[in-house]
């Protein structure tokens, strides 16, 4: 059974590495998204560092969503989802693989450049570490809370809109953690509480997700 | 040796298993920290406050410990648990609601004296709903209290 | 046991039932709203510091208390749905979508209302408010869900599947909202124990509670008996119920 | 247990939180009749349907009858 999930996980990155332009996209959104905050608020570094935190994961957040429409759409078109619900191996498992490279294509190159981003909006120095670190854990929960409204919209002509109904509310308390974690340590507070919630949160999505998701398909492609 | 569809089902089950182990076992650890930044007067009389940090404080405002200045809008009071007391000084308008013997909760940092510099104060309104009538009963009973108290 | 669940599962049979039932039930709940209303309205003492604002809490309590309920029921339902394949079940949780949804704005719309006498502002960043907003969003995406799909058999798995998952997700939301509410406004200090209240005001209360129970449980009778009857119109037995009733 | 405002007046007003207190049950009111109304509608409608449904069906059934006669 590891076999599958390694295949999977292969093939999706590949495919990825294939059309680095995709890849590109989230990354370039960030990047004008934070252009536009000091635009439209101002240029003023101390009032851009109180807002940085919230900002910074709000970003994420949309970001995350915009990437995860595309999860299972590909494989929708050609045919490769039917044969993966169909296919003796455990289709959780699948989906965990597939999770696990959109997480490895989006939300980890959104945490490595996180720090660039702070430093764009003159985030005080102590929240680079929690940024990272709470990006690290909390784009893996958006990615797999995101794959199971993927998986019920994946059917639907017009998922895009629904997707962000459905998907958003479950977000919040990794945007409140998130946040708050950076907030706190730029405050000169202990960190562990919020990004143990985190952990908590990552380790109680890696339970629901893959199986919701998994049911989740298996009612977008068979009714 | 295992079939396959045996031991893939006990991966299930290990997997289930850690999981929800590692949530439960952090959100306890997350829980023993301070989350919310409030101290209570006792905790910030016995040093546990750190100085110089946004936090937040709260209790009861003391009665008759409340002083404003004449010539501005600052003023002083004190907080109290039941335990101990802290020194709040803060520079502006007070909420409608902030009075004696009510709760409030200010935010702001203590200093090394450890007098607590607040940036803003609310004032709390409690969830204990009374008709006029009992309430003004209960601070009758509560002054007829304090006289007996006060005489013996 | 089993033959009465497959009878329950029935939603010929529920039909016929709730229809017995229903004057009962819409008789008890008339009554108990009209008594709760009058008695909360004219005969309870007005709060000593709010003054008679207080008294929107008759309906904003039983509104907040179902509108948390309603989801319950409508997860659970669809749980039963989808693990039993029951008929009915997915029916009942099609129907508890929107009539959460409207008690959950009525919560809101009288929370805000209350919230200007007491507060100053009508809206305020507050944990319950918060994360009842949540709830009308949790409600607004299964109802969504629900009505893009085109096949009824997946519009009711699909939105089934997500309700469950808000089931699960929805004391984390509650328990986030509230420490990020902590963690930006004034925490809550008890300096005494649980909230109390006046009997004098609590009994009303009480009354508007049962009351809106009863209310709940009658709008999800009506609605899940109408979409019966909308999705079994080509059976005999609804001609026959449609014939009965012309004589 | 007594009335607990002096007229009609007061109690309209309800010493100026009248509005607010008017408009709350207004609205919950409201909604709740909305959905008691609703479904009583949709049922009638679908009532109407089915019916409509039966009557043509039995005046098909009669009008064949007919040219069977013939």
């Amino acid at each position: 059974m590891g076999y599958g999930f390694a295949a999977i996980l292969r093939r999706d990155l590949l495919l990825a590495f294939r059309n680095r332009g995709e890849i590109a996209n989230p990354i370039i959104f960030f990047f004008i998204v934070v252009t536009l905050i000091p635009l439209g608020l101002t240029p003023e570094a101390s009032r851009l560092a109180v807002i940085a935190p919230g900002i910074l994961w709000v970003m994420a957040l949309l970001a995350s969503l915009l990437s995860v429409e595309g999860l299972f759409h590909s494989d929708y078109r050609d045919g490769t989802l039917e044969q993966l619900v169909i296919s003796p191996q455990p289709l959780y498992l699948m989906v965990l693989a597939k999770i696990l490279a959109h997480w490895l294509i989006t939300g980890l190159p959104l945490t490595l450049l996180a720090p660039v981003l702070g430093m764009m909006l003159s985030l005080p120095s102590a929240g680079y570490l929690p940024l990272v670190l709470g990006l690290l854990m909390g784009t893996a929960v958006l990615s797999l809370l995101g794959a199971i409204g993927a998986g019920l919209t994946v059917a639907l002509r017009k998922g895009g809109l629904l997707l962000s109904l459905i998907v958003m509310p479950l977000y919040m308390p990794v945007l409140i953690f998130g946040a708050s974690a950076v907030q706190r340590s730029v405050d000169g507070f202990s960190v562990q509480g919020p990004l143990a919630v985190m952990g908590a949160l990552l380790a109680f999505s890696l339970l629901i997700s893959p199986f919701a998701t998994a049911g989740a398909l298996r009612v977008s492609m068979h009714g | 040796m295992m079939n396959p569809i045996r031991r893939q089902r006990l991966f299930l089950v290990i997997f289930i298993v850690v999981a929800a182990s590692l949530a439960v076992g952090l959100m306890t650890y997350a829980l023993r920290d301070n989350i919310n930044l409030f101290y209570p007067p006792s905790d910030i009389a016995a040093g546990e406050a750190p100085p110089g940090v946004r936090i937040r404080a709260g209790g009861m405002v003391v009665d008759g410990s409340v002083e404003r200045a004449s010539d501005s809008l600052f003023v002083r009071f004190l907080v109290t648990d039941g335990e101990a007391e802290v020194e709040v000084h803060y520079t502006g308008i007070l909420p409608d609601l902030f009075a004696t013997g009510e709760a409030a909760v200010v935010t702001g940092e203590l200093n090394e004296q450890g007098v607590f510099m607040a940036s803003e104060v609310l004032a709390k309104h409690d969830e204990n709903y009374t008709p006029p009538e009992v309430a003004d009963a209960m601070n009758a009973a509560h002054e007829r209290a304090q006289q007996s108290v006060d005489e013996s | 046991m089993w033959q009465w669940f497959h009878r329950l599962g029935s939603p010929r049979w529920f039909y016929q039932t709730s229809g017995k039932w229903l004057p009962w039930l819409g008789g008890i709940t008339f009554l108990l709203l009209i008594i709760g209303l009058v008695w909360g309205l004219g005969f309870a003492p007005r709060d000593a510091k709010q003054g008679n604002s207080f008294r929107i809490i008759y309906i904003h309590v039983p509104a907040s208390f179902l509108a948390l309920a309603g989801y319950y029921v409508m997860a659970i339902a669809g749980a039963v749905g989808l693990i039993w394949k029951m008929k009915l079940a997915d029916m009942v949780m099609k129907s508890a979508a929107p009539l959460g949804a409207a008690l959950t704005f009525v919560a809101l719309v009288t929370g805000a209302i209350w919230g200007k006498p007491t507060w100053g502002t009508y809206w305020v960043w507050d944990a319950r408010i918060t994360s009842m907003l949540v709830l009308l969003f949790l409600y607004m995406g299964v109802m969504a869900l629900q009505h893009s799909y085109t096949s009824v058999d997946a519009a009711n798995r699909a939105s089934a599947v997500l309700s469950l998952v808000g089931m699960v997700n929805i004391p984390i939301i509650y328990k986030s909202v509230d420490w990020w509410y902590t963690l930006h406004q004034p925490a809550t200090i008890k300096f005494t124990e649980a909230p109390t209240m006046h009997p004098d005001m609590f009994h009303p209360l009480l009354v508007m509670i049962v009351g809106f129970y009863c209310f709940y449980a009658l709008v999800l009778i009506l609605n899940t008996r109408s979409e019966i009857l909308h999705r079994e119109r080509r059976s005999s037995w609804v001609k026959n119920v449609v014939l009965q009733n012309q004589r | 247990m007594i009335f607990r405002f002096d007229s009609f007046q007061h109690f309209l007003q309800m010493d100026g939180h009248g509005a607010y207190v008017w408009s709350a049950y207004l609205i919950a009111i409201l909604v709740m009749v909305w959905l008691v109304i609703s479904p009583l509608f949709r049922q009638s409608g679908v009532r109407q349907a089915v019916a409509r449904e039966l009557r043509r069906e039995t005046a098909r059934q009669s009008s064949s009858g007919q040219i069977g006669k013939e």
